[in-house]
């Protein structure tokens, strides 16, 4: 098993952080994973996103051109992406800010208004998980207390009192896609 | 909720009988190319970009000015300046400056550096040109960072400020205090002008402006180096919200770097 | 409402939200809009028709997104044509 | 079994630089690999003691090394490829007087500012000597994050072993990526080797000890330089390492280092899911090269597609071990563009299945 | 005929860069090419207005030359060995933004501060990039005196016509050296390739012009190093240059260039007069290499022996151009000795004539 | 002349019951060794060396101090002081001393410097040394031209002097004026003893050692940066006598670089 | 003659010819031979017999081939051997 | 015809400057020259050399290490190069200033007491020509208004009233060499 994703977003929504506690949840099953962001001044105000591979095996090539799932957190992430999720593979997109919806029909897409729930959270900051959350509850790579684990080693000790919330959104996540997919199955 | 309202929304409060030409008193000057800067909310950086553009576009000597950007945040100013300009490697824009401004020595000629790149790798390059005098106007931009590497500490870091590099706060027993490099240059003979300014307020980007107005006449007069430091923010790496940064600059940053001139040509003293 | 002496124009997908301009104005005329534009950021919007023309939000603009207008005072001499203004921006002034 | 850890590859260099021992860090911030200062700087000082300053320069850098490799401590910089090209004449004087010390360019794409996406373009610069004189360097190429840390440990024994300086020549994308790592345990501050050569203060119980590398007469400078290249001819000796992949039925060979070969172990894979018998071979040390691996495996095979993210650097040294005994091909790269393993694979395929 | 002088080998250089209209020269003092800087500091100003400026460091100096160079102007600088490494990220980004220019190194031996006795152990860094990323310089080898001045005047009409900066390498013997010169004519100042690219302040009639090496998006930073790649190409069809004595019916070749070619020319004399039928070839631009004049000779000799001043570098570019198909020996000497024509004959006759 | 007459010529006016080791009052230190200088006639480096072996062999500190040479006429310091040493790349001493330093921080350390050395390629290292504060001694020989490399300008050469690239004399509009390097660290607050003297005749030299001394004092009481600038003569590139230089020390460089403390300690001003 | 105070014993073969000990003698003790050595340099010798000790010379002799004696005044206390002076000296103190 | 030559001596006593005027006397006569000095350091106080090469053809390497003469101004600079001379080829010592003068019987030695005769002209600085004189005397290389010739390009015009003084040291030294040869012939 190997599953090749990518966060994409603005930055500041947390995207590389969504990768990383994925990866994370992945090293705490004993799996191979990595965790590739993009990198330099184009942060500035710019767009963020992060290769996240999780793998029963070793991890050869860290780079790689077609995804098994794409989450864009943000319209140039969709028009970016789109094309690059693998036939058959997952495309996660943040329904709020996205205006023209991705329009493959050889992929699974799955609409989550992150944004929506977690201002129904009072924290935007939490919009990462929502889709963490989302992209887990498809794809079922890690448990839910490894991805607990990661949140523990990617927020600094003196927020780990937000964890909680932060599990909150990962499984309102969760739930989203469990109601998309019992809709459709 | 779709494009048209948005619109509305916004322009609710239009007054059609004062948003005409008539009645324009400021716009971004022309030279300032309009293209989305790539500089975070807040920062500057833009400030003192559309300044020297306001100025150079005024004094109407676009065709004489050629400027060098340094590597740091404001690496790609050339995107946005609509005038000549030299991308110089990092630390060494004064000399690239010193190259072009030796061969054509009728164009004006400006360095646009930050902290890291005039006081840090930069030193001798500045110490230098101020004290051959180049007649040349030295933009520094001291936001006592390293903004485009993500925040490390510059030589004008305040002393107990948390930086990338100094993640407890800067120990001058280990890294030194901050240095004031305007001060020092200023006593080199070749040294025309110094001065400190700020742009964290409308004030104070007036008096910024000011300074580079008369910067651009002196390098006319040949009257030698001028350097123009700028009190700048940096939000995103002094983690601080663009206001808070404001607030950092007003009672952190200016009591250890105060404003004003630090050296005037002799004659205006 | 006071009577009106200026006004501004903004070019809201050029704003990065970053609220200096709010704290300038003298006036209190403006704020950040709840919406956001299409980067990502809450731009800058009037919320008081009282604006005087002062200059000081565009001054303190980091993103050059304001153009002022002031209708009392001397005009200003040398007045170009504004094409910079974004087309999706409501008024054009020419 | 050592702690696992999730590290950032610059991370975990970092952390095998506390681990191995390492005294003293002196550099100067550069995207990619500034996570090292900083990374060091939250975490050396308090848990061994280690010196961590930011120079005012790479070349305050380089230099700096060289006073605390010279006063025998383990000394460690590390820059991207402008802040490297700085260090040029440090690293000469560091090679020539024979300073055991550590260096890595975390490699991006040049020339000039560039960009800063990861590149192998450097490769020349590091193993021919980018600096002015016949020297060498000792060039580790990570191609993982484990890497990252290993080659810290090796490289500083292998500095002190050789009194030689060690670049480990990595890039942009390893350096940034996050993997797991088995960290090794601490090592003694310092290091083991004895260093009876450094400046340390003259004790009455021996000669001056000085660190140089002025010779003003010719002949000595030749005698010199005739024992630096005597222990180059010693390294190539004995510390030539590669990783073969697949090459005993292999006939055609694919060559790469760093995040390239990383890439390339997948096209090893896709193409012997297409029954292309195809092995790669990864040289870990680009200085010595494995040359006689090369020259070895040259009867067996049919060409050779050496892989680089540069303009073809590596292929040369390729090509002097196989002199001209087999077809060397070359696929590259630049400007921080990574090839994907399908583009490598189809590239092969044109120039060696359909034999354009 | 042009005038005729007496002079060192740095004075023609210096005498020649005003003559071919050098607009700006910018260096720092360094044995053995001071005279350089003397030079044009006595001469230049009074004759043509050329700007001649002591930097503070060989930094400055190669980023004043950027300035200037991107300003338009035919700009210059000079060093030698450990200043030459200085100017390595300087050199890299006057590659990528393309801007023509002129440095000379007068190589002394090394590594480190070394001595300052003539050596040619800078080939690698001159030839290969001594600094980051994928570029070259022209590299042009002047083995007289009179071709210190001619090189001045070639290596800025090939930097005008290239873009490229072009590097006269040569060293401390024939910088040092005074043999008869014959001087060419007072060129136009500036030369006269046109530079619409130049920064001089953007009329209206134009749009801005700027000089830069930053591409921070690889797309276009490869498309950068592409057009760079197909320069270079350009550059080895069209530049190779090249000295040949007594090949025709040659069963050997020595090859060499620069210094150790003048004196392998008193081989071949030695060589002949004993009956050998040994030739010469004498690369003179070392970037491009006269590979296609090894390739063709090679069905036609027995052995190659290249001789240099170093540890063995050009003999790299030698032996990739003759892949594999003849013998190439390699005899050098290092660290400012130099070796005497008998001395390298007699080698010769050890390992191609006695067949060792 | 034989061999024979010379001896005797020259000792004739020899005390035997003076030169006995009783009444022996100077010697050279055992520190400095006993082989020829490879210096000028009546070059001040080997004055400086020879004080600063005094200094060391009578503080008793050998076995703690660690030197470093720089590249210029006194490269080759270390083949004189008995002492470790190592051996910098031009301009970068202080960026070598900092490196020994930094590990070392219980030994003394001092680099030695020629102003073309310290105040042209090395400025950047020094003012970020000297801003640090590190704790060593910088020994600045400011001999106002370049000696080694046969007398080219140096950032210290005065106004007006003839060298090799200044054959019409300095002209300060084109290169620039004399750098007072020492009066522009001595600002940095972690510089803590900056002073000027020279060697050119007795009594200065005895000030110039006991100036050496007191900088060790400072260092073993991590006091920070101590820098002492020796005014000294370059006879064969200024092309003068020994006698004729130290003149020209007397008469040219001290009205320009005046001798005396520019800098002291807190606590003894 | 003077009183005899003070003696110096010169390293000739060291010794540069520089003059700056004669001129740093307040006694005019001292001159340049007219001989040279072996670096072909005219090398101080004693003109006069009025040494006081002074030291001066010693103390600004780039070269450091000065040795001084003087009877008066207090004894140095650590007096070690002097092995330095070449042995083409006539004088060895020990 | 090719000569190769090498002047060695103290710095300062004008060794490199009477290679010079010998290869611009060759200029004169329009034959290829080279001129090769030892640089650097070791000029401060140390010694001094250059090599001259006159000849009639092109001149391929200036790296030589066996001479048609050797002109020695002391004894170091004999020490060196006695071995370096030809067999039969000449060497010219300053005879004043040699204690151990040449012992090679396959060549012709030539002491000078130029020291001597520069005394007398009162004028030490003359001791160079007076060695070349010597030199010329010997070989005839080139003709005596070529080394006035040489001279001119040699001295800085300020100097030019030197030139009488200088032509008479050479004659001075061919005249010892004359007298030396016809003592043997
Ligand atoms: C030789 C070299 N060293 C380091 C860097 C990395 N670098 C880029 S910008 C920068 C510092 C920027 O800081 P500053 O000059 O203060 O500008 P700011 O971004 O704060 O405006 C550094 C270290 C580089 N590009 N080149
Ligand atoms: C990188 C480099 N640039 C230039 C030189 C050549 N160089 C050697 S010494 C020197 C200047 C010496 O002057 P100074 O520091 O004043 O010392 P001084 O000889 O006068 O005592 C120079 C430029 C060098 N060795 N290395
Ligand atoms: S990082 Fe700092 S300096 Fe750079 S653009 Fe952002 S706020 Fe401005
Ligand atoms: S012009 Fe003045 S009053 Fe009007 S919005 Fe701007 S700051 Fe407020
Ligand atoms: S200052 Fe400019 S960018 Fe910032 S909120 Fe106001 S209009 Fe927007
Ligand atoms: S050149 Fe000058 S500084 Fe150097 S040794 Fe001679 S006199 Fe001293
Ligand atoms: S010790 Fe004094 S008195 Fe005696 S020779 Fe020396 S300077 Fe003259
Ligand atoms: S000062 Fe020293 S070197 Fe100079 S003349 Fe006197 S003894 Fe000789
Ligand atoms: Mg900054
Ligand atoms: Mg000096």
């Amino acid at each position: 098993m190997k599953h090749e994703s990518v966060f994409s977003g603005f930055g500041g929504q947390g995207v590389l952080t969504a990768g990383m506690i994925l990866c994370y949840a992945g090293l705490n099953e004993g799996k191979e994973v990595c965790w590739m962001p993009s990198y330099g001044p184009e942060m500035r105000g710019g767009t963020a996103n992060c290769i996240a591979i999780v793998s029963d095996e070793k991890i050869s090539s860290p780079i790689i051109s077609k995804f098994d799932s794409v989450v864009a957190f943000n319209q140039p992430s969709v028009d970016k992406f789109e094309s690059m999720v693998k036939p058959g593979g997952n495309l996660f997109y943040e329904s709020t800010n996205v205006i023209s919806p991705p329009t493959r029909t050889d992929i699974d897409i799955f609409p989550i208004p992150a944004a929506n729930e977690a201002n129904k959270l009072n924290n935007l900051k939490v919009l990462n998980l929502i889709m963490l959350g989302a992209f887990n509850g498809v794809t079922n790579l890690v448990d839910d207390e490894s991805i607990v684990f990661g949140l523990k080693q990617v927020l600094p000790e003196r927020y780990h009192n937000l964890i909680p919330l932060n599990k909150e959104a990962y499984l309102i996540g969760k739930r989203l896609v469990e109601d998309i997919l019992s809709k459709v199955g | 909720m779709d494009e048209k309202d948005l619109k509305l929304n916004e322009t609710e409060f239009l007054n059609e009988d004062i948003c005409v030409a008539e009645y324009l008193v400021y716009k971004k000057p022309e030279t300032l190319i309009d293209i989305d800067l790539h500089y975070c909310p807040g920062c500057g950086h833009g400030v003192v970009h559309r300044l020297l553009m306001e100025v150079i576009e005024e004094m109407n000597i676009v065709d004489k000015v050629i400027g060098v950007a340094p590597v740091g945040c404001s690496v790609f100013a050339y995107n946005y300046m609509d005038i000549d300009m030299q991308e110089a490697a990092h630390g060494r824009a004064t000399a690239v400056a010193t190259g072009i401004k030796r061969v054509l020595p009728d164009k004006l000629v400006f360095t646009y550096q930050g902290d890291g790149d005039l006081a840090a790798i930069g030193t001798a390059e500045t110490i230098h040109a101020c004290n051959r005098g180049e007649n040349f106007l030295i933009v520094f931009i001291n936001n006592a960072v390293y903004g485009m590497t993500s925040g490390q500490m510059a030589p004008t870091t305040l002393p107990g400020m948390v930086t990338t590099t100094t993640p407890f706060g800067r120990d001058t027993s280990i890294t030194g205090f901050p240095l004031k490099i305007s001060e020092l240059v200023a006593q080199l003979p070749g040294v025309c002008y110094v001065t400190r300014t700020s742009v964290h307020t409308a004030g104070n980007v007036r008096r910024t402006k000011k300074a580079i107005q008369k910067a651009f006449e002196y390098q006319m007069q040949n009257k030698g180096t001028c350097l123009i430091e700028v009190l700048s923010n940096c939000p995103s790496n002094w983690k601080m919200t663009p206001l808070e940064s404001n607030k950092f600059i007003e009672e952190e940053m200016i009591p250890f770097y105060p404003l004003g001139d630090i050296k005037v040509p002799k004659e205006e003293k | 409402m006071a009577k009106v002496k200026g006004d501004i124009i903004v070019d809201i997908e050029k704003c990065k939200g970053c609220e200096l301009c709010v704290v300038a104005c003298p006036q209190g005329a403006i704020a950040l809009s709840d919406n956001i534009n299409k980067k990502g950021y809450h731009y800058m919007i009037k919320i008081k028709d009282n604006c005087t023309g002062c200059e000081n939000c565009a001054l303190v603009c980091p993103d050059a997104v304001i153009t002022v207008y002031r209708k009392s005072g001397k005009k200003k001499e040398k007045i170009a044509t504004i094409s910079n203004v974004q087309n999706n921006m409501t008024m054009e002034v020419n | 079994m050592g702690e696992v850890r999730l590290m950032k590859g610059n991370e975990a260099l970092a952390e095998a630089a506390i681990r191995a021992g390492c005294d003293a860090y002196f550099g100067y911030p550069i995207t990619p690999q500034s996570e090292v200062l900083e990374y060091l700087s939250r975490e050396a000082p308090q848990r061994t003691g280690m010196v961590v300053l930011q120079a005012e320069s790479e070349i305050a850098s380089i230099n700096m090394i060289y006073g605390a490799a010279g006063a025998g401590k383990r000394a460690m910089t590390t820059s991207s490829s402008p802040g490297i090209s700085l260090m040029q004449e440090g690293l000469s004087y560091i090679a020539a007087a024979e300073l055991p010390c550590l260096l890595a360019n975390i490699n991006r794409g040049g020339p000039g500012l560039g960009t800063i996406q990861p590149a192998q373009s450097d490769y020349f610069q590091s193993v021919k000597g980018g600096g002015h004189g016949d020297y060498k360097l000792i060039v580790l190429a990570p191609s993982s994050v484990q890497e990252m840390a290993d080659f810290v440990r090796l490289g500083f024994d292998l500095a002190d072993k050789y009194r030689n300086p060690v670049m480990i020549l990595s890039d942009g994308a390893i350096g940034q990526m996050m993997e797991k790592v088995e960290l090794f345990e601490q090592q003694p501050k310092g290091g083991t080797f004895p260093k009876p050569w450094a400046t340390t203060g003259k004790t009455k119980d021996r000669q001056r000890n000085i660190i140089t590398s002025l010779h003003i007469d010719p002949k000595e400078m030749e005698n010199i330089n005739l024992r630096l290249q005597e222990k180059y001819h010693a390294i190539e000796e004995n510390e030539v390492r590669y990783e073969v992949m697949k090459i005993d039925d292999a006939e055609f060979i694919l060559t790469a280092y760093g995040l390239a070969a990383r890439i390339c172990q997948k096209v090893v894979e896709l193409a012997r899911e297409k029954n292309y018998k195809v092995g790669l071979i990864r040289p870990i040390t680009l200085f010595p090269f494995p040359k006689k691996l090369f020259a070895e495996i040259v009867p067996r095979i049919k060409g050779i597609l050496d892989v680089e993210l540069n303009a073809g650097q590596m292929v040369e040294d390729v090509k002097l071990s196989v002199e001209g005994k087999v077809r060397v091909e070359f696929y590259g790269r630049m400007g921080g563009i990574i090839p994907t393993p399908e583009e490598i694979l189809e590239h092969f395929e044109k120039i060696f299945i359909k034999g354009e």
